[in-house]
C-alpha cells in the first residue's frame, strides 16, 4: 500500500480548523469549570452537610463514570428531563465544564488540604480573622499550589475533548475521520490528527513541569 | 418536564448490557494485565543508563500521554490493519490499544514509585555492601511498588472508564450495548441512566480503596 | 399553541439536523458548508417560509432523538421504518432507497464474488453498517450468520472496510455507488434483487408537530417531484460527491 | 503533695531578683486537657507573674507544647479555668465548650519550632499583614514599626525577602518580629531553637536574651538546660500532665527537690 | 600552617591513653571533593590510627558528612587518595574517575541521622538482609547474631516489630545494630543523635559510649560538644574544606590553638 502523506498538506487548514473548534471547546470549558471547580471544592471543606455531601455526590459521580456516557446523557437525557431544546454546543460545553469541575475541584481540595496545620495556628497566634486568613493566608497558597496541577487539569481536558467528535461536533478528530473516508486515506489523515494533538500537549506537559520546578523552589 | 420515565424498557433487555458488562470488564482485565506488567518493564526501559533504551521507551511513554485515547483507539483499529497487514478480533484489538494506553501511564506511575524511595535508601544498601541486584529486589521495589498501588489502582478504573470508547469503533461492550439498546427502544435517558450507574457502582468501591490506601500512606510517612 | 412552522418563523430559522450520508446530506471538510439534495430541500422549504436554514451536526443513532427532543426540527433524509413511524411523524418520500453491499474485490474470502445476499451471510464475513439505519435494521434481520459491526457514522463505516475490519458494507445504493466511483480500483458494488428495504427517504418531524404544518411540508414536495427538480438535484450532488473525494 | 510543693517554692521565688513586678500575669487552676484517652493535662496549677520568665522543661510528649497551646488558644480545654491578670481568660461553660476572651487572646504572641511563616508573602507583608488587615494600623506606620523591629535584629537587608530565601535562623528572627509587632504582653516561645543548626541557634537565642533585659513575659519551653538556666526567672517541670517542680532555675538546676526532676535533669545533661 | 599543625599535633596525640593500637587505620592524602564550584576538601590530609575514636566538629556546611561519605564511598572525589591501613581504599585513576576497593569498603559501617531503615522489613529482616544476600551467611546464623546485637543494644522485644511501630531512639539503635551486623572495622556516625529527642539522646549515646569501651575504631560527627568531649580520644576541626586543628580533645574543647575553633566552640557552647 502506498501513502500520501502530502496529502495531509492541502487540508492542513481544515485540520487548524478542526483544532481551532477543539481549542475553543477546551479554553472555555477550562475557564467555566475551573471557577465551578473552586466553588465545588469550597463546599467540600465547608462544614456544613447541606453543602458537603451534594458535592461529594457530584464529584464522586463525575469521577466515576467515562466521560463518553456523561456527555451522552447531557446531549441526549437532559432536553428531554428539563423539557426544553438546548443547543449541541452548548450540550458539549457543559458536559465538559461539568467535567472540569468534578477534576479541578479534587485539585483545589487538595491543595487547600496540603496547606499545614501550622500555618492555621500562626494564623491564631497573630491574632487573624477568618476573613484575613482566607483571603491572605490560605487562598493565596492554596491557589499558588494548585497551578502545575491545574495546567495539567487542562492538558486532559484537551485530550479527552476528543470525545465530543462523537456527539457530531467538527473537531480536530471528527474532521480527521471526516476527510479520511471522504479521501479514503485514513493512514494519513488519523496520524496527522494524532501528531497535531501531540504537538499541542507535549510542550505543555513540558510547561507543567517547568512551573512546578519553579514554584517548589520558590515557596518550600 | 413533559417525559414519562418508562424503566420497564430495561427489564427485558438486561442480557444484551450483561454480556456488553462482560466485554467491558474483559477489556478492563485485559489492559490491566498488560499495563501492570508490560508497565513495569517499559519504566525500566525508561530508566536504563543507555540511552538507546531509554530514548524509545521515553518516546513511546510521552506519545500515548499527550494524545487523546479516542484516537488512539480509532489509529489502532483503523490503521493498523492497512499498515501491517493483521487483522485480530475487535475485543484483542481493544485490550491492546486500551493496554497500550495504560503501560504509558502505569509507566510513569511505577517511576514515581522508584523515585519515592528516599535517596538515604540507597546510601544505606551501600553502607550495608548490598549490590545493585540485592538492593533493587529487597530494598527498592518492594518499596517503589508501595508506593505506586494507589496511583495504579486509580489509572486501573480510569482505563476501565476508557474503555467505553471502543463502543466507537463497534466493540460490544456496555456503552456499545447501551447505544444499541437505546436506539433500538428510543429510550435513551433511561439506558443511558442505567449504563452511567453500571459504570459507577463499578468504580467506586476501588476508587474508595485507594483513598483508604492513600490516607494510610499519608499517615505512615516515615523513613 | 403556536403551530410548529409559526414557531420556526418567529425564530427566524429552520432547524435541520445532519448526518452525513453522501449524497442525501454531505458537508464539504474544507469550507463545512453542507450540500446534498436533502440539505438543498431544506434550504428550499426555509425559503418557503420565509426563513433561513441552520444545520445540527448529528449522526444516525441520534437522528430520531434529535427530532423528539426538539433539537431540531426536520431530520433530514430519514427512512420510513415502523418503529421510526412509532417515534416521529413522517414527511412524504422525498426519494427511494434500497440496500447494497459494497466489499473489496481482492478479499480473499470473497474471491467468488457477491451475488446475493447469502454469499454474505457466513460466519466469517463481518458486515459495517451504521448503527440505527434501515440498512442495520434490514441486515440484521434478514442475516442468520454474519457478524454485525455497528459503527456511529459512514466515516467509520467506510474506514471499516477500507482497513479490512470489515468485509461488506452495507448502505444505501446511492451511498455505495458514490464510494465505488470514488475507489473503483478495489471496490465493487452489489444491488441485491429483489430489492431490500425498499423504501422512501423523508422528512421526520416531532411527533406533536400538527397536522395542518406536514400537510404544508408535504404539498411543498409533491410540488418538487411534479417539477422534475428532484433528479436534478440528485444528479447534482452526486457530482459534488464524486468531486470531493479527489 | 504537688500543691504542697508549689506553695513552697512560691515563697521561694518572691525573693528572687529576677522577677520585679508581682503583680499575677497567668494562673492556671485545675485545668484538664484529653486527648481521646490520654490526660495531657491532669488538674494542672500553674502561676506566672507580670516580670516573670518561666522556663518549662518536661520529658518528650510530657504536654509542654500543649500547656503553650492551650494558653495561645489552639485547643480546647476538658476542665478548668485560665485567668490573665484577674480577669478570666479561658473557661469552660455548661456544655462543656471552651470560652475565650479574644482581647485577651490579642495580648498574647506565640512563636514556634517551623517558623510557620507565611511562604507566599514577604518578610514586609508578614510583619505588616496582622497589625494592618486586624488591628486597623495605617500602612505606613506598619511598615515604620517593621523596620525599627527586624533592625532590632538584625533583619534590616531583608525586608522585601520571601521566607524561601532565608537561612533558618534568618526564618526564626522573623518569626520573632512577627510576633512582636502585636506588642503582646506575654511571649510564648516553643522549642524555637531547636529545627536551627546549632551555630544559628546562638543567633536566636541572643535576640531572646535582648528581649528579656527588656523585661518581657516570656514562656518558654527548650530543651537546651544551659539557656533554660541562663534566661530562666522562674522554671518548671512537668511531667505526666502535673507540675512537679516549680522553683527557681538555680534551685531546680542544681539541686532539684523531686527524685523525678533530677533523674530528667542527668540524663539530658549527660551525667548518667 | 595545616601541615605544621597536623605533624605536631600527631606527636602529641601519640602520647594519649585512649589510643592504644598506633597502626594507622586510615589516611586521607591532599583529597579534593568539589560540588560544581563549591570545594568542600580542599587537598584534605588527614590520619587515623587503628585504636582511634575520632570526632569531627565543625560550622555547619564545612564538609563533615562529606568526608564520612567520601569514606564510605557514596561520593565521588577529583584528586588525592585515600588509604586504609598501608592498602590503598579510593583512588583516583588518570581520566579523573574514582576507584574504590570494594573488599575495603565492606569493612566499613555507617549509621545516618535519619536512621534509614526499610519500612519494608521487620526489625530482624532489615538485621539479615545484607549478611544472608551478600555475606551469603546461614540464615539461621544471622538470625542467632541479630538476636545477640539487639539484646545487647535492650531491643530482643523488638525484634519482629516493624521501622513503623519503633521510637526514633529504637529506630536509631536498630540502624546501629544493622551496621554492626557486617562486623566493620570502622564505624561512622553522622549526627546520629540530632533527629532524636534529648532524653532519647542519651539512650544513643550510652550505647555508643559502650561499643567505645569495647575498642571499636569510630568516626564521629556530633553538634554535641559535651559527648564529643567523652567519648572521642582524638578531635579534628575542620572549616572551608581544610582540617584546622587536630588534636588531644582535652586540648581542643578546653584550650583550642586555633583562632577560629576558639570562635566555633564559644559559639556553640554558649559561651558568647
Ligand atoms: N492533636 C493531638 N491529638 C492526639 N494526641 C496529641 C495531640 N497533640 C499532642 N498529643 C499527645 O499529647 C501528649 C503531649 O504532647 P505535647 O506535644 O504537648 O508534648 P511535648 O511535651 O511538647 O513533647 P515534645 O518535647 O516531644 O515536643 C503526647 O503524648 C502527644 O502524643
Ligand atoms: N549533593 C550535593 N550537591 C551539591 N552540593 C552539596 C551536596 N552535598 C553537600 N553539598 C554542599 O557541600 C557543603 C558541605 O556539605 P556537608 O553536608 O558535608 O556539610 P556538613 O558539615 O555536614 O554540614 P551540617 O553540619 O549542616 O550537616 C555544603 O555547602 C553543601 O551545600
Ligand atoms: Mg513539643
Ligand atoms: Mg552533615
Amino acid at each position: 500500500m502506498n501513502f500520501d502523506f502530502f496529502r495531509v498538506l492541502s487540508y492542513w487548514d481544515v485540520l487548524l480548523n478542526g483544532l481551532g473548534i477543539t481549542l475553543l471547546f477546551t479554553v472555555s470549558a477550562v475557564i467555566i469549570g475551573t471557577l465551578l471547580g473552586f466553588i465545588i471544592s469550597l463546599m467540600r471543606v465547608s462544614p456544613f452537610r447541606v453543602l458537603k455531601w451534594p458535592a461529594r455526590l457530584y464529584v464522586e459521580f463525575f469521577r466515576g463514570t467515562p466521560m463518553l456516557i456523561q456527555l451522552f446523557w447531557i446531549f441526549f437525557c437532559l432536553p428531554l428531563v428539563i423539557g426544553r431544546d438546548i443547543p449541541p454546543y452548548v450540550s458539549v460545553l457543559l458536559a465538559m465544564v461539568l467535567f472540569m469541575a468534578a477534576i479541578t475541584s479534587e485539585t483545589f481540595r487538595g491543595s487547600l488540604k496540603s496547606i499545614s496545620g501550622e500555618q492555621h495556628d500562626a494564623c491564631v497566634a497573630l491574632g487573624l480573622n477568618f476573613r484575613v486568613k482566607a483571603i491572605n493566608v490560605i487562598f493565596p497558597q492554596a491557589l499558588l499550589r494548585s497551578i502545575p496541577p491545574l495546567m495539567s487539569n487542562n492538558v486532559a481536558l484537551f485530550k479527552e475533548s476528543a470525545l465530543i467528535s462523537s456527539v457530531g461536533i467538527a473537531d480536530l478528530m471528527f474532521v480527521s475521520s471526516n476527510i479520511s473516508s471522504s479521501t479514503a486515506r485514513p493512514v494519513e489523515f488519523l496520524t496527522a490528527a494524532a501528531i497535531i494533538y501531540f504537538v499541542v500537549a507535549f510542550p505543555a506537559t513540558r510547561l507543567v513541569d517547568l512551573v512546578e520546578k519553579r514554584l517548589l523552589l520558590r515557596f518550600t | 418536564m413533559n417525559y414519562t420515565f418508562d424503566f420497564s424498557v430495561l427489564v427485558g433487555n438486561f442480557g444484551p448490557l450483561i454480556e456488553g458488562l462482560q466485554t467491558t470488564l474483559l477489556l478492563a482485565l485485559g489492559a490491566n494485565v498488560l499495563g501492570l506488567t508490560v508497565g513495569f518493564v517499559v519504566c525500566l526501559l525508561a530508566m536504563a543508563p543507555f540511552w538507546i533504551l531509554r530514548l524509545p521507551a521515553k518516546m513511546f511513554i510521552e506519545f500515548f500521554r499527550c494524545t487523546p485515547v479516542l484516537i488512539q483507539i480509532v489509529w489502532f483499529f483503523y490503521c493498523v490493519p492497512i499498515l501491517f497487514n493483521v487483522f485480530l478480533d475487535p475485543i484483542t484489538m481493544g485490550i491492546m490499544a486500551l493496554g497500550l494506553n495504560l503501560i504509558a501511564f502505569n509507566a510513569e506511575a511505577y517511576r514515581a514509585g522508584i523515585q519515592a524511595v528516599p535517596k538515604e535508601h540507597h546510601d544505606a544498601c551501600v553502607a550495608l555492601g548490598l549490590g545493585a541486584w540485592h538492593k533493587t529486589v529487597y530494598v527498592i521495589f518492594p518499596q517503589a511498588l508501595r508506593n505506586a498501588i494507589p496511583v495504579l489502582m486509580t489509572n486501573g478504573i480510569t482505563i476501565l472508564q476508557q474503555s467505553a470508547l471502543v463502543a466507537i469503533v463497534a466493540v460490544a461492550d456496555l456503552m456499545y450495548a447501551g447505544k444499541m439498546l437505546a436506539t433500538n427502544t428510543y429510550r435513551p435517558l433511561e439506558v443511558f441512566t442505567a449504563v452511567a450507574l453500571i459504570y459507577f457502582f463499578m468504580s467506586l468501591p476501588i476508587s474508595q480503596v485507594v483513598t483508604f490506601l492513600e490516607r494510610r500512606q499519608d499517615a505512615s510517612v516515615e523513613r | 399553541a403556536e403551530t410548529t412552522w409559526e414557531r420556526v418563523k418567529d425564530a427566524g430559522a429552520l432547524r435541520c439536523g445532519a448526518a452525513i450520508a453522501t449524497p442525501y446530506v454531505m458537508k464539504d471538510p474544507r469550507t463545512n458548508t453542507y450540500n446534498g439534495f436533502f440539505v438543498e430541500m431544506c434550504r428550499e422549504f426555509a425559503e418557503h417560509l420565509g426563513v433561513e436554514a441552520t444545520f445540527v451536526d448529528t449522526n444516525w443513532d441520534n437522528i430520531v432523538a434529535g427530532a423528539q427532543s426538539g433539537r431540531w426540527d426536520l431530520s433530514m433524509a430519514l427512512n420510513e421504518t415502523p418503529e421510526r413511524a412509532r417515534a416521529v411523524a413522517f414527511s412524504e418520500p422525498v426519494s427511494y432507497y434500497q440496500v447494497s453491499f459494497l466489499y473489496n474485490k481482492d478479499n480473499p474470502k470473497l474471491s467468488e464474488g457477491v451475488n446475493d445476499l447469502a454469499d454474505i451471510d457466513k460466519a466469517d464475513i463481518t458486515i459495517a453498517v451504521m448503527s440505527g439505519t434501515v440498512q442495520d435494521k434490514a441486515v440484521t434481520e434478514r442475516t442468520e450468520n454474519a457478524n454485525i459491526m455497528r459503527l456511529p457514522g459512514m466515516d467509520e463505516t467506510r474506514l471499516a472496510v477500507m482497513s479490512r475490519r470489515a468485509d461488506v458494507l452495507a448502505d444505501a445504493n446511492d451511498t455505495n455507488l458514490l464510494f465505488h466511483h470514488a475507489n473503483p480500483d478495489w471496490s465493487v458494488v452489489m444491488t441485491p434483487n429483489p430489492p431490500i428495504a425498499p423504501q422512501g427517504v423523508a422528512f421526520g418531524m416531532n411527533q406533536s408537530t400538527p397536522e395542518a404544518d406536514i400537510q404544508e411540508l408535504n404539498e411543498f414536495i409533491i410540488e418538487k417531484k411534479e417539477a422534475g427538480e428532484i433528479e436534478g438535484m440528485i444528479e447534482e450532488a452526486a457530482q459534488l460527491a464524486v468531486q470531493q473525494m479527489e | 503533695m504537688v500543691d504542697n510543693i508549689n506553695k513552697q517554692q512560691e515563697e521561694e521565688t518572691a525573693k528572687y531578683q529576677g522577677a520585679e513586678d508581682n503583680s499575677p500575669l497567668i494562673e492556671f487552676k485545675g485545668v484538664t486537657k484529653r486527648f481521646g484517652d490520654t490526660c495531657v493535662m491532669d488538674e494542672m496549677d500553674l502561676k506566672m507573674k507580670a516580670g516573670d520568665r518561666l522556663v518549662i522543661i518536661g520529658p518528650s510528649g510530657s504536654g509542654k507544647s500543649t500547656l503553650l497551646r492551650v494558653l495561645m488558644g489552639l485547643e480546647k480545654i476538658d476542665k478548668g479555668e485560665i485567668f490573665f491578670g484577674s480577669n478570666p481568660y479561658i473557661t469552660v461553660d455548661r456544655k462543656g465548650r471552651t470560652r475565650t476572651d479574644m482581647s485577651v487572646r490579642s495580648k498574647i504572641g506565640m512563636v514556634f519550632q517551623h517558623y510557620t511563616l507565611f511562604p507566599h508573602l514577604s518578610v514586609m507583608s508578614n510583619l505588616t499583614l496582622s497589625p494592618v488587615k486586624v488591628r486597623g494600623m495605617a500602612r505606613s506606620e506598619a511598615e515604620d514599626r517593621a523596620r525599627e523591629y527586624l533592625a532590632r535584629l538584625g533583619m534590616e537587608d531583608k525586608l522585601y525577602s520571601y521566607p524561601g530565601k532565608l537561612s533558618g535562623g534568618q526564618k526564626q528572627r522573623v518569626a520573632i518580629a512577627r510576633a512582636l509587632m502585636l506588642e503582646p504582653k506575654l511571649m510564648l516561645f516553643d522549642e524555637v531553637t531547636s529545627a536551627l543548626d546549632p551555630e544559628m541557634v546562638a543567633e536566636i537565642e541572643k535576640v531572646m536574651l535582648d528581649l528579656a533585659k527588656q523585661k518581657m513575659a516570656m514562656m518558654i519551653v527548650t530543651h537546651d538546660m544551659y539557656f533554660a538556666k541562663k534566661i530562666a526567672t522562674e522554671s518548671v517541670f512537668i511531667a505526666g500532665g502535673k507540675v512537679i517542680e516549680k522553683c527557681d532555675p538555680e534551685i531546680m538546676f542544681n539541686e532539684p527537690k523531686q527524685e523525678r526532676t533530677r533523674d530528667f535533669l542527668d540524663k539530658v545533661l549527660h551525667l548518667k
